[in-house]
């Protein structure tokens, strides 16, 4: 296995100074991001701010007009954007896998499950029998606890909660080191949302993967993962263990999307804020990251941020006017 | 109902820049011209050249074009078998070819529309008679059934072979518009003028129809050349109007000479020509409006 | 007693397709007061019955039983003129801030349309500044958007126009039917706080659909919570997210994720699947 | 639906002779007798046939004996080639006729398909992306103009194909290689004209399919997974996106073989569209008849048989069906 042969000291994953460009919009602006073994790291921001596009661009699955600029990303050693061909395909899945965004259609409609998952084993690994394969597929089904009968069955006939754990299912059959988790829980009602990032969780902690989640929903987060990175247009503006975000945000876009998110444990005044977002077309400077206190990194220079770390607003960020 | 986070990869707040008009298509334009000149040999023809000369003995026999070996500039495009001229034939075939088709073409838009909008919009029993009727329109093969219609007919004129034509043209437009405003009639711009107290007329023709507009002008086309297509089959099998030259019914005449095998190319090519110029132009024509009406299947490389 | 603007009476819709018969709403009972103002949430999960709910306020669907009664009158026997001024009084926000705006027209048609039909202005002036008023309430001018088209707008710009153009009608109650759950956090709280606003500045009632019941708790008055079709839970905002009674009122509550780090989620497994 | 549509086209060619004015056989006999001044046994004919279709009882019962007759395959004597049975002229050709369309087509459907596909692919080396649209405007082009266009190039020109017929005379009907080989030399021109003419029709319904799954989730994840981009092709892309091109077969036979009556007459062809030109010049209003009820018929079952197949590929078809 490729894990193994990597050094001890050296990240999973490291991301460095990647561009992303989708035709002329700038959608991920140099970004620099470190992913350790075990490791759950939340992606965070709001749409528009290349979060889903630097996960894309993990797998390399950035599509016309949209093209990696430049960077490097290694995983296990390997970088991934020199790969290509039957090098890349390899990687994909047995490294790295996609647990896509919650939504109606990611499953093929007019495949059988237990087909879908295990053309993925097959791509990868061929010296096995049909019966072995079924029984590794029925296990990965037991795994996220989803009933044997689901095997046989076509995505239509599930609801999106099983659909979204076949899709779980589906992601760690080869053991990946790494999962790419895009929204994966976003079009799921709460009661659903709860079990399935629980099983999640449970299924990434029992193979020892590390896991990128990407999401919008602060709350979500903060119940999930281990440390965030906030993306702000295209940057990433602040990086830290999750207590620590939450507890003492510093940049003033993540500390106000914090202060924005509803909670049913207090009843708190909304706070409303209007950021302007930079032209996305236009080429801006990469910020700089600064550590304020262990693991805890921070744009400084950039716009939005001051030092203080207080939770009050700073005097720059505009407030909507009002009639 | 299912919540759906969007998240757009690309970021969804670029530069609002208006895109060029889709209108101006390549595809759209190029097909526009090739059926201008169509028209314009119809219109101008006349004004150069006498259309008696397509009435049978006005010239001599089997004449080649001029520059043909034995042709003659009084015939410049040559003569065929009963001595019509061919450039008169020609350019009093050309029209009637296109008033046919138009004709077929008003009749399914404006049916399609009636029927196609109830259907869509009013649903229940309404749709259901409406889909099944338009559904055996189009399984039954109507080239078959128009032949027995035509071979009754015995004095066809040209409305006459429209209408009969247009008795099959109009499932077409009923289902592609019924299927367009079924998916319109749950979008929330609809909801919203019924929410302004808008009548559903107002809906169907101030809310639905400007953004139909592709749709329906594709639609158009569409019957326009399938009322062609069906007209030029019957007159090549003889059952056209009789006292009109039409272009059909010259290539009847010259398969039943066997033009073909004699090498008289002109008599057979030269109205086979137009007609190509005339399909092309309007498959043109509907496929660029396809492309107005889907942005995703435009600019593809 | 507070005056009673909508009243909801054993609301019961069923559907039949195919031999099947569903009940998307059994027997719905739920009040909306007047004065004072209130923001009456209806929270529930995907299949409550939540949207037909609104949908059969606002003249969208009818009722299988039950009746639905603004300001006294059922809204089923309301007479064509009725029928109009119930569209002045009650109008609505919809989920999705795209698909509202007719892409053939410019901005100012979706004001330009009311002022006509329901004759509010007598001049162009006047629309003018009905229209700028209206803009204004929802911070926004109208030199900025009117003369665009829906596809120039960010996102935050659509879902507020919404706003001021239901708010143009000067209507007594506006069903909002998930306002805020395509848009970001940050545009968000800008839309509830011209909730907020509008009920304690202009005395807009507030019919809130949503799938969130954080949001419910922070701006709601009252808060109904629907599951397969039925009212399982309702009262004061504080008492039911506080203190809920029904079993399933319990568990969505606590399927909520809180925002923070160090109250960790109860990881007991609820139920088996989805 | 079958039912209906075969029901509906009966009627109304039940109806069109009644809405014509005067008594069609005897109608149809002077035409007859005007065009070749005399005609055998005309008497008896008119007899024969007044007797056979009770023409002399009320309306209802001639349509219910029509109905009857139509679908017990009894159409009675031609009316040119008096005393030979409908039934027999139609049953000599139409094997000619099915085996042309079938062959015609299932490989303009494939090709065309595959080519739409192709189109769309990101793989595609961009030569055929370059080259195709223009083979795509042969679609605008009716069947029987190609079908004289290729005539004209390959029969009067270059003369490498036989014109007219669907056997060589010296070949002996039968199951040996000489008639087989012969058979193919002359149906390839006919079906040719069918292909080209067709094959855009198919290709282009296939690209607009590919283009419009393309973004589709399910796509993403395949490449995700690794798997070979020709899998993702077929399995997932072509998979998904031929569904709809099922439903545009089934309504392409009612049209193609409407289409073919000329094609058939063009080259010669044995086939029911040569015997339906006949017929039309001849007046043969019975051959005519039997011919169009035989044509709507095949029409209608073709069309049943993929409605039939359909659910098969489609599992979702149920769903489709109460939403749509």
């Amino acid at each position: 296995m490729t894990r193994d042969m990597t050094r001890s000291g050296e990240p999973l994953l490291r991301i460095d100074d990647v561009h992303v460009h989708y035709g002329r919009v700038i959608a991920v602006n140099g970004v620099d991001l470190t992913v350790s073994r075990g490791e759950t790291l939340g992606l965070v921001g709001e749409s528009g701010s290349g979060k889903s596009t630097l996960a894309m661009a993990i797998l390399r699955l950035i599509t016309p007009p949209g093209r990696i600029v430049s960077g490097r990303i290694h995983l296990n050693g390997v970088d991934i954007l020199s790969t290509g061909g039957r090098q890349l395909r390899q990687l994909r899945w047995t490294d790295v896998s996609l647990i896509p965004q919650g939504s109606m259609n990611s499953l093929n409609p007019v495949m059988r499950i237990g087909d879908q998952i295990q053309d993925a084993i097959e791509a990868h690994d061929r010296r096995q029998t049909k019966d072995s394969l079924r029984q590794r597929v029925l296990s990965l089904l037991d795994m996220v606890r989803l009933p044997a009968r689901v095997y046989g069955m076509y995505p239509h006939e599930l609801s999106g909660g099983m659909k979204q754990r076949v899709c779980i299912a589906m992601a760690i059959a080869l053991g990946p080191s790494l999962i790419i988790a895009d929204e994966p829980t976003s079009a799921l009602d709460v009661v659903v949302q709860k079990t399935v990032a629980e099983t999640l969780l449970k299924v990434k902690e029992e193979l020892n993967s590390s896991m990128i989640l990407v999401g919008h929903d602060m709350a979500l987060q903060a119940q999930l993962v281990d440390r965030i990175a906030v993306m702000y247009a295209g940057n990433i503006v602040e990086v830290a263990p999750v207590a620590e975000l939450f507890s003492n945000p510093v940049h003033a876009y993540t500390r106000h999307l914090i202060a924005s998110v509803p909670s049913i444990t207090e009843r708190k005044p909304l706070v409303v804020k209007e950021f302007q977002r930079p032209d996305l077309t236009t080429a801006r400077p990469k910020p700089e990251l600064r550590e304020v206190s262990p693991g805890h990194l921070v744009a400084l220079d950039d716009e939005h941020s001051d030092r203080r770390t207080s939770g009050e607003a700073s005097e720059r960020e505009e407030v909507i006017p009002r009639g | 109902m299912t919540l759906t986070v969007q998240q757009t990869v690309a970021p969804a707040e670029t530069t609002p820049r208006r895109p060029r008009s889709p209108w101006r298509n390549t595809k759209l334009m190029v097909g526009t011209l090739m059926v201008l000149v169509i028209v314009l040999i119809g219109v101008l023809g006349p004004l150069f050249w006498d259309t008696r000369l397509s009435a049978a003995a006005s010239s001599p026999l089997n004449l080649p074009p001029f520059w043909e070996a034995g042709g003659s500039s009084d015939h410049p495009l040559g003569t065929e078998n009963s001595g019509r001229d061919m450039l008169a034939l020609v350019i009093s075939g050309a029209p009637a070819t296109l008033r046919i088709g138009l004709i077929v073409g008003v009749i399914s838009i404006v049916i399609g529309i009636v029927l196609g909008f109830s259907a869509g919009y009013l649903g229940g029993r309404i749709d259901s008679v409406i889909r099944t009727l338009a559904d055996t329109a189009l399984t039954i093969p109507a080239l078959a059934i128009l032949i027995v219609i035509s071979s009754y007919v015995r004095e066809i004129g040209i409305a006459t072979m429209a209408f009969i034509v247009a008795l099959f043209a109009w499932a077409g437009p009923t289902r592609l518009i019924r299927a367009q405003v079924l998916s319109m009639r749950e979008l929330g711009y609809v909801r919203m003028a019924r929410l302004s107290g808008a009548s559903t007329v107002d809906i169907m023709f101030k809310e639905m129809m400007p953004n139909l507009l592709p749709y329906l002008a594709a639609a158009f086309v569409g019957a326009t050349s399938g009322g062609i297509l069906a007209a030029v089959g019957l007159e090549s099998l003889g059952l056209g109007p009789q006292r009109i030259p039409t272009l059909g019914m010259t290539i009847y005449n010259a398969l039943q000479s066997s033009a073909i095998l004699r090498g008289m190319w002109w008599w057979w090519g030269l109205p086979t020509v137009i007609l190509v110029v005339i399909f092309v132009g309007l498959f043109l024509i509907s496929t660029g409006l396809d492309e107005v009406a889907n942005p995703r299947l435009r600019g593809r490389r | 007693m507070a005056d009673v603007l909508l009243e909801v009476e054993d609301a019961t819709k069923t559907y039949h397709s195919r031999g099947e018969t569903t009940a998307a709403l059994k027997g719905v009972s739920l009040v909306v007061d007047e004065s004072p103002a209130t923001i009456a949430c209806i929270a529930g999960e995907s299949g409550s019955g939540k949207t037909t709910l609104a949908n059969s306020i606002l003249g969208f669907t009818q009722l299988t039983s039950g009746t639905i009664s603004y300001r006294g009158t059922n809204i089923a026997t309301l007479t064509r003129s009725q029928q109009l001024e119930y569209r002045r009084d009650v109008q609505a926000v919809f989920q999705d801030p795209f698909g509202v705006y007719n892409p053939f027209y410019r901005i100012r048609r979706l004001f330009d349309v009311l002022i006509k039909r329901f004759r509010l202005a007598q001049s162009k002036a006047e629309a003018r500044e009905l229209i700028e008023e209206a803009l204004n309430v929802v911070g926004i001018r109208g030199e900025e958007v009117l003369d665009k088209n829906p596809h120039q707008l960010s996102g935050g710009q659509r879902q507020r126009i919404m706003m001021a153009r239901a708010y143009l009608l000067k209507p007594r109650l506006i069903v909002a039917d998930e306002p805020v759950s395509m848009v970001d956090a940050s545009l968000r709280a800008m839309i509830l706080d011209v909730m907020l606003r509008l009920r304690d500045e202009r005395g807009i009632s507030f019919l809130y659909i949503t799938h969130d019941l954080s949001t419910a708790y922070q701006i709601g008055d009252d808060i109904y919570i629907l599951y397969g079709g039925e009212l399982i839970e309702q009262g004061r905002a504080q008492e039911v997210i506080e203190n809920p009674q029904h079993e399933y009122a319990k568990l969505l509550i606590g399927s909520i994720p809180v925002p923070d780090p160090s109250i960790r989620w109860n990881r007991e497994p609820h139920s088996q699947a989805g | 639906m079958f039912a209906f549509t075969v029901w509906l086209s009966a009627t109304i060619m039940f109806a069109i002779p009644q809405l014509a004015p005067g008594d069609p056989v005897s109608a149809m006999v002077t035409r007859l007798t005007q065009q070749a001044g005399f005609v055998e046994g005309s008497a008896g004919m008119i007899e024969a046939w007044r007797e056979r279709f009770g023409l002399d009882d009320p309306l209802l019962i001639q349509y219910a004996q029509y109905l009857k007759n139509m679908l017990t395959f009894d159409y009675g004597y031609s009316l040119s080639q008096f005393p030979v049975e409908v039934e027999t002229m139609i049953a000599d050709a139409i094997p000619w006729t099915i085996g042309l369309l079938t062959i015609a087509t299932i490989i303009s459907f494939i090709a065309g398909t595959v080519v739409g596909a192709l189109m769309a692919w990101r793989r595609s080396p961009a030569l055929l992306r370059l080259l195709l649209p223009l083979t795509l405007t042969f679609t605008a082009i009716p069947f029987f103009i190609l079908g004289m266009l290729l005539i004209y190039l390959f029969v009067f020109g270059l003369e490498i194909f036989p014109v007219a017929g669907g056997y060589d005379s010296t070949a002996m009907p039968g199951f040996n290689v000489d008639f087989i080989a012969s058979v193919i030399e002359h149906g390839t021109l006919p079906a040719l004209s069918i292909v080209i003419g067709s094959m855009g029709f198919w290709a282009l319904g296939m690209r607009g399919m590919m283009i419009t799954i393309e973004g589709e989730d399910y796509l993403t994840l395949a490449q995700a997974k690794g798997l070979n981009p020709l899998r993702i092709l077929f399995r997932y892309q072509i998979r998904n996106a031929i569904l709809p091109q099922f439903t545009a077969l089934m309504l392409s036979f009612g049209h193609i073989v409407g289409g073919t009556v000329l094609v058939e007459y063009i080259f010669g062809y044995p086939g029911t569209g040569s015997l339906l030109f006949r017929a039309l010049s001849n007046s043969d209003f019975t051959v005519t008849q039997g011919i169009v009820f035989i044509l709507i018929l095949t029409t209608a079952a073709a069309v049943l048989v993929v409605d039939l197949i359909y659910p098969l590929l489609d599992p979702r078809i149920t769903y489709e069906r109460s939403s749509t």
